[in-house]
């Protein structure tokens, strides 16, 4: 081993290098701060700059936006398509796209009808049957990728029409189903929010956790001789999540609460993000994503990953239909179609994952979805005509991201595309 | 042009063994009929000018090809090499020429990827202090472990994909050209280390264009020729012969080049 | 009860046909201002889109309505809706089309299905008069609306039982997904291909798409044009009759409909109950029959109720025309 | 210069590789069809035998569908969202996407029709402001990728929406505007076919063309000490050419005769086809959809690049809704809504055309859109409720692609991907 | 170490030269306040360790990258390389490390792009003649041009990359690792090549980890170490030397394995 004469060598064994400029401490993380600014780093930071904006500009236009219960039904309309983006992150992640979700969510909420309502089976057996469908679909694509190289793009446009098809057709004899208003599934979806103890318990939980993890890492970092966060600074974050959670709590319960569908939704984007980021199967996800054949050649069954990114996919798509179902109380023709696709295409783009895979992550769908909703219900407090609501919809949303993209241009320019 | 008797080789039977390889991209035979033999705690080095086919058998080896024809045989059972995993699970480890690594994962993840530790909670803290100790075994100079490996320098990649082959515990190490990039000391580096491997027992493939280096540290060194095999040599062979060999002309741009500079160091100094 | 200052919302469905945002929605706010000139109106419309609608209908609440007047998009889903406002004290007039599934506080509405046996009726009388016969081969092509739209349902079974008014066949059926001319253009032109001269005339359920089954006859080089039915009475389907290439369509003067609506939501602001004429689906209701517009009526139904003005229609092109129909 | 041993030392300064298979000759180029047909390198070819699957599976189903009347409506309907989809198929070289061309084809056609009917200006000027207003569109789009790194996924998503309300604003007073059927704009969406003996006349450049044009190259080549392709090689392909192409002109002249709207459309692939790869700006569009770094290495202008690429998509979307107001003789205020973006896309790409950028070529446009719209027409001709026509749409829609995945896939297979 | 009064040098004003340049990525200085000269004639070698930086300071000269800090001079004007057309303009070619070649054109596009003959109507017959005469030029063995690059070697690919750079009438031309991948002849090719081009009066910048190729050329031999200049040496400069001011220390993994290796070889021959 060699010993060339490091500037500091006693050092950190992540911190040998002298070119490193020293980024510890609170002066710091400030500079490092200032750094990742001037080179476009900063995550999600730009969204929700741009989120702020928007929520700004709509609280002046009608002060009715910021009202709790408003809030509420924001996030009840947010968990469903936003499930259904969560799966979109997935196939995005892998470099591959599904342009069905819309239609298996559609034909998912159409079986829970049919099953369920009209065939009397329990709903249990027919949420698990509507999910099985989509498990199914999912399996197919990826079949189609892996055993014939069909572009998931032909094969999920050709599943966008078949299963609109189907939906139709099962639905065809009655057209919309009704869903029983006092069943439990459709209060989950209408109703159902939080005794507020429980949501002012689950809004520490974050904090906690990260402090309580984040400790952890630093200890066990330190004692392999590696750089870590100060202990001053994990509890810092902490008091700030956990203050600013319980404030959005606080508000909420002047309200109806905090949706336990919305719960749902985070709940599987955290499980998500924890799945992409922490585990080996995530890890897989990526590197597919990003050159696939650099993971074939590290031994990763290529299309194993696929197989699991569409089935996932499609089977959240499936959930997603289920939850609009029970929240229209309906299993209705329409359902699935119209924007649920772009929507949930787009909420995870402008949350920032790539459309050429390898990059992304779960909180790009919950971001992107409150991007876009919050737009939604933004213009529906103005009294505008269909045409200008468009026109404004369109610009909100270039500007939403505009923020983003002027901050991540610098990234380019500083060579780190 | 003597088929050697190694000296270090421990077993008789060849760990790995290719015969009547061939394989064609479209209208192109990059290998025809080539044989190869790979012994345990050998190095061979397989040389050939550039298109001759070494990266191809390297990635037919590897599991990343498969052959037009011909057939390998591991520890005297024929296999088919169907994909890389197929190859690793074998005991095959290979640093690829175009590296292949993913270059939006940071040096830890790609030194760990496909092996790593705690599959469904990832040890971050081991791997990235197992990862910082291979790169300082390597004299390796990256700054930080957890940059994309995308603005890693080129040198800096080589030794991550190096890095990377360690990480297992293989029965043989396929290197192709894995010190073209690297720096003097790094190179120095890669040397120990393939002798290291060697001494442990394991057979080793070495592909490289300085013949200073394959002379320096191989047991046999093997030519291709336009994908064909062009003869078995021992590292004391000439520059010349091997050259010769490459080229496949006693006539070509190094002798001249070298009868040149000589020249005009005669020139020079009257 | 003073009603100063309530609001009430007015949340349509789509922008398939243009009577929403051109005729309902200026008809209601004028009755509305007329009413009760403090009351606040809010405007929406779902394009289409249900969830957007539920949205819109939960937004309107936050806002503070005491009344929506809904046109539904999914008939069946707006059960729920209902539902829910009924349960905080708000209640929904079913505008246009009709929430079957639970009691909307009143109905207010052309009858869909009544359109479309009335169209179909009116060709069907329409080719008897002309002397065509129904026997062998020759028939009529159906065009309905949207698969995915209710409304187009009723009109879809309304145009049914017209056709059985008369003995002519149905050669072919197409649903116009949504409701897009190009697409009934696109059938309409296969099928002419396939029975040629056979089609006697288009029962088309609304005009973008009575147009597309025109367009189709036009560039098949067919002359003159079969009898092609319409619906909603849109400055172009108006013109394309006095041309004499459309045979009919339905005059909805939607301000009528609109102002009925008005007059139920003030009624229901002030804790009153409305009067119904009918009942349908079990919701009190009020319909209006509207009426079939066709050459021989157009400048009664159209000019002279000030639905239109001549100089709209008689554009240099249709100037003509009108004159033939005495219109100046 | 080494003169290392060649096999063939005297051979053309092409083929002076030993490992170069022969393939001269008739022999020779029957051994490297053979060769391709292995590794999948076989073009367009299996998407034309899907093609010929789907017309044979629809003439059995029923025998209206090959009759020459309905081809022409084919070709027809084909021209509009084909001359869209030739836009698409640029924007998809540089490896970006435009999802605004069905609104900006709907934009397009309602400026026709205002500007045109209602305030009576001359037609040719009305089209040359939609046109111009497309031009303008694209050039924001490559404005707010190159200025503000903005994806384009996410500013046209924006333009999708805009446009529409757009649309809908300058449509609002009157609704659908009709275009008059007597003027010679709509004559040409709707009847005007060529006379007999243009038709025939045109059908004989292609192979003229090709063999002139074949035989100069072969010329030049052989000067140049380069291997050429035989005279009796480009004799037989230009003579089956022109039989087939005048075969065709003869069944459809049995009917009306080919459309002039086809032939415009025809013409522009023709014309992209050439820009594409035979000059500088084509080769510039391919390597910045292969490699945009190494293109701007190269001392290409990139920026410059991708917008000549929106430019000319977004222009050619106001041309193709021009078309279709055309077509339909009005300009509706569905124009451009529904499934245009879709199968504009999908035409593309079925085409063959990557969505990744980089491969691609002008032909796709046009043989994706007469897949795509012989299965709609092909439906037609059948009595199908919706439900079934949509999932028979998704189905016949997989199966053509199929027969391309299968050959592909051993592409990959042989290490080609 | 003395910075050398180059004889073949045919002009006293340096051709392009470098000012207190630095460039930062985020947290980490590739490069910090270095000085560079490049005279007309001249073969300037960069040498140093894996991520020393020369890489960064090549983009910097080819306007591929913008410095954080520092001025520019070419022909005593100073200029502002904002983009890679900039520097082609001002005459300067380069071959990258990582070659920048479009894998989904063939070779004679790529060696022709940006260039083409006839814009609007290529000449693809001239192309390929020139391109062919090029690569018999660089000693190449690629079966065909009209193969997309994707498929070409390793070696293959950085001929084509030389090639490119060829086409153009360059006054400054800047070589990364040129022959990092070349067989023996083509090596030998390049660095005749590169002398053929300095004595026609173009300034070249060669980097590379080979030192004996690096002697052989090389009028003048600057070291880079963690992204600031180490020195400047002659090709007359010791090995040794050389290691020692890339390493940063005597005592490194070259010197050590050169003991090492003796000592082995003593031991086997007492
Ligand atoms: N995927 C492929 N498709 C087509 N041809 C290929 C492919 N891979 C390699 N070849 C061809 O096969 C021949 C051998 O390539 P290979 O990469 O094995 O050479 P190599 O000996 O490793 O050369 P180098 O020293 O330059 O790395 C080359 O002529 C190359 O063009
Ligand atoms: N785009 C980038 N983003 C972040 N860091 C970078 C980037 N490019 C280079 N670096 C860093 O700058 C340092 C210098 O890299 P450079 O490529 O110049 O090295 P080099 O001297 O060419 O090395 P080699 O001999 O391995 O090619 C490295 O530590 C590398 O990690
Ligand atoms: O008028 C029609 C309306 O009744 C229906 O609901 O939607 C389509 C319209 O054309
Ligand atoms: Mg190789
Ligand atoms: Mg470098």
């Amino acid at each position: 081993m060699t010993t060339a004469s490091d500037r500091n060598p006693g050092a950190l064994l992540d911190r040998g290098d002298e070119r490193l400029k020293d980024r510890s401490g609170a002066k710091g993380a400030i500079r490092g701060f200032l750094d990742r600014v001037r080179s476009g780093d900063l995550g999600s930071l730009p969204v929700v700059v741009g989120l702020v904006l928007i929520c700004a500009i709509f609280q002046t236009l009608n002060p009715v936006f910021l009202q709790p219960n408003n809030l509420v039904n924001l996030l009840f309309d947010c968990s469903t398509v936003g499930i259904i983006s969560l799966g979109i992150v997935c196939v995005l992640m892998v470099g591959e796209i599904d342009l069905s979700v819309g239609s298996v969510s559609g034909l998912s909420s159409a079986l829970l009808g049919v099953l369920w309502v009209q065939w009397g089976w329990p709903v249990a057996l027919a949420i698990v049957a509507a999910m099985a469908v989509g498990f199914v679909t999912g399996c197919v694509y990826a079949l189609l990728l892996n055993r014939l190289g069909m572009p998931s793009f032909v094969s999920t446009l050709s599943g966008l029409l078949a299963f609109l098809g189907l939906q139709l057709y099962i639905l065809g004899p009655t057209g919309s189903i009704n869903l029983p208003y006092d069943s439990p599934l459709v209060n989950f979806g209408q109703l159902l929010v939080m005794p507020h103890w429980v949501s002012y318990t689950l809004a520490v939980v974050p904090g906690v956790l990260a402090l309580l993890l984040g400790y952890r890492k630093a200890q066990r970092r330190q004692a392999a001789g590696l750089s870590s966060r100060s202990f001053g600074g994990l509890l810092l974050q902490a008091v700030v999540i956990t203050v600013a959670l319980e404030l959005v709590t606080y508000y909420l319960n002047q309200s109806r609460g905090v949706p336990w569908m919305f719960a749902l939704f985070v709940g599987l984007v955290v499980a998500m993000n924890y799945a992409l980021k922490r585990t080996q199967w995530g890890r897989s996800m990526t590197a597919v994503g990003g050159n696939r054949e650099a993971a074939r050649r590290a031994g990763i069954n290529v299309r194993l990953i696929y197989a699991s990114a569409f089935a996932l996919c499609a089977t959240l798509a499936a959930t997603g239909g289920l939850l609009s179902a029970a929240r229209l109380a309906t299993a209705s023709q329409q359902a699935g179609t119209g924007d649920v696709n772009l929507n949930a295409i787009a909420a995870a783009v402008i949350g920032g994952t790539s459309l050429f895979g390898g990059r992304g992550s779960a909180y790009s769908a919950l971001l992107g979805i409150i991007v876009i909703q919050s737009i939604a219900s933004g213009l529906t407090l103005l009294d505008l005509s269909s045409s200008l609501r468009y026109m404004i919809t369109g610009c909100v949303l270039a500007i939403a991201v505009i923020v983003d993209s002027l901050a991540r241009r610098s990234r380019v320019s500083h060579g780190r595309a | 042009m003597a088929i050697p008797d190694t000296p270090s080789t421990t077993s008789r039977q060849p760990v790995l063994s290719l015969r009547g390889i061939s394989k064609n991209f479209g209208a192109v035979s990059a290998l025809t009929d080539v044989d190869l033999d790979i012994n345990a705690g050998e190095i061979v080095a397989l040389v050939g000018d550039n298109g001759a086919g070494k990266s191809t058998l390297v990635k037919i080896l590897a599991g990343a090809h498969m052959p037009s024809s011909g057939s390998i045989t591991f520890d005297g059972q024929p296999v088919t090499l169907a994909n890389p995993a197929a190859a690793l699970k074998l005991g095959i480890a290979t640093v690829f020429q175009d590296l292949a690594l993913c270059e939006n994962l940071d040096v830890v993840a790609n030194i760990f990827l496909g092996r790593e530790l705690h599959p469904l909670r990832l040890d971050e803290v081991s791997m990235e202090v197992r990862a910082w100790t291979l790169l300082k075994e390597l004299s390796a100079r990256i700054p930080s472990v957890r940059e994309p490996v995308a603005s890693l320098s080129g040198g800096q990649r080589q030794t991550v994909a190096i890095a990377r082959s360690l990480l297992m515990e293989p029965r043989v190490i396929l290197l192709d050209e894995p010190t073209a990039a690297l720096g003097v000391a790094q190179t120095a580096e890669v040397l120990n280390l393939i002798e290291r491997v060697r001494d442990r027992g394991l057979g080793v493939v070495m592909i490289s264009h300085n013949m200073e280096d394959v002379r320096a540290v191989a047991d046999r060194i093997v030519v291709l020729r336009l994908g064909r095999n062009n003869g078995i040599f021992l590292p004391g062979a000439s520059n010349q012969e091997l050259v010769t060999a490459i080229t496949g002309a006693d006539d070509n741009a190094v002798s001249r080049r070298g009868r040149r500079t000589a020249e005009k160091v005669q020139g020079e100094q009257p | 009860q003073d009603i100063a200052g309530s609001t009430v919302a007015f949340l349509m469905p789509d922008q398939g046909s243009t009577r929403y945002e051109e005729h309902d929605h200026p008809g209601f706010v004028a009755e509305m201002k007329k009413l009760c000139d403090s009351c606040k109106v809010l405007y929406l419309n779902a394009d289409a889109d249900v969830t957007k609608q539920q949205q819109q209908f939960n937004s309107v609440i936050t806002q503070g309505a005491k009344v929506i007047v809904l046109d539904p998009v999914d008939s069946a889903a707006a059960a729920s809706l209902v539902h829910n406002a009924q349960a905080q004290g708000v209640k929904v007039i079913a505008y246009d089309r009709p929430i079957p599934d639970t009691k909307a506080d009143f109905y207010v509405s052309f009858d869909n299905k009544a359109i479309g046996k009335a169209i179909a009726a009116s060709l069907v009388e329409h080719l008897k008069a002309k002397g065509v016969s129904s026997d062998g081969d020759v028939g009529v092509l159906q065009i309905n609306g949207s698969p995915t739209d209710a409304a187009a349902g009723l009109i879809k079974d309304g145009i049914h039982e017209g056709l059985k008014t008369g003995s002519y066949k149905t050669l072919a059926e197409f649903d116009t997904p949504n409701w897009a001319p190009s697409n009934a253009q696109q059938w309409a032109a296969g099928q002419i291909s396939r029975f040629g001269n056979k089609i006697v005339g288009v029962v088309a359920a609304n005009d973008g798409t009575g147009g597309g089954a025109i367009a189709a006859f036009k560039a098949a080089g067919v002359d003159p044009v079969p009898t092609v039915t319409g619906n909603d009475a849109t400055i172009a389907a108006l013109q394309l009759i006095i041309a004499g290439d459309q045979y009919n369509t339905i005059s909805k003067p939607s301000e009528i409909v609109a102002a009925a609506a008005a007059n139920v939501a003030v009624q229901l602001l002030k804790g009153e109950t409305p009067k119904a004429e009918t009942t349908l689906y079990d919701t009190p209701s009020k319909l209006f029959v509207p009426a079939v517009v066709t050459q021989e009526n157009l400048k009664a139904e159209i000019i002279d109720k000030k639905i239109q003005t001549a100089a709209q229609l008689c554009t240099d092109r249709y100037a003509e025309g009108c004159k033939k129909l005495g219109i100046e």
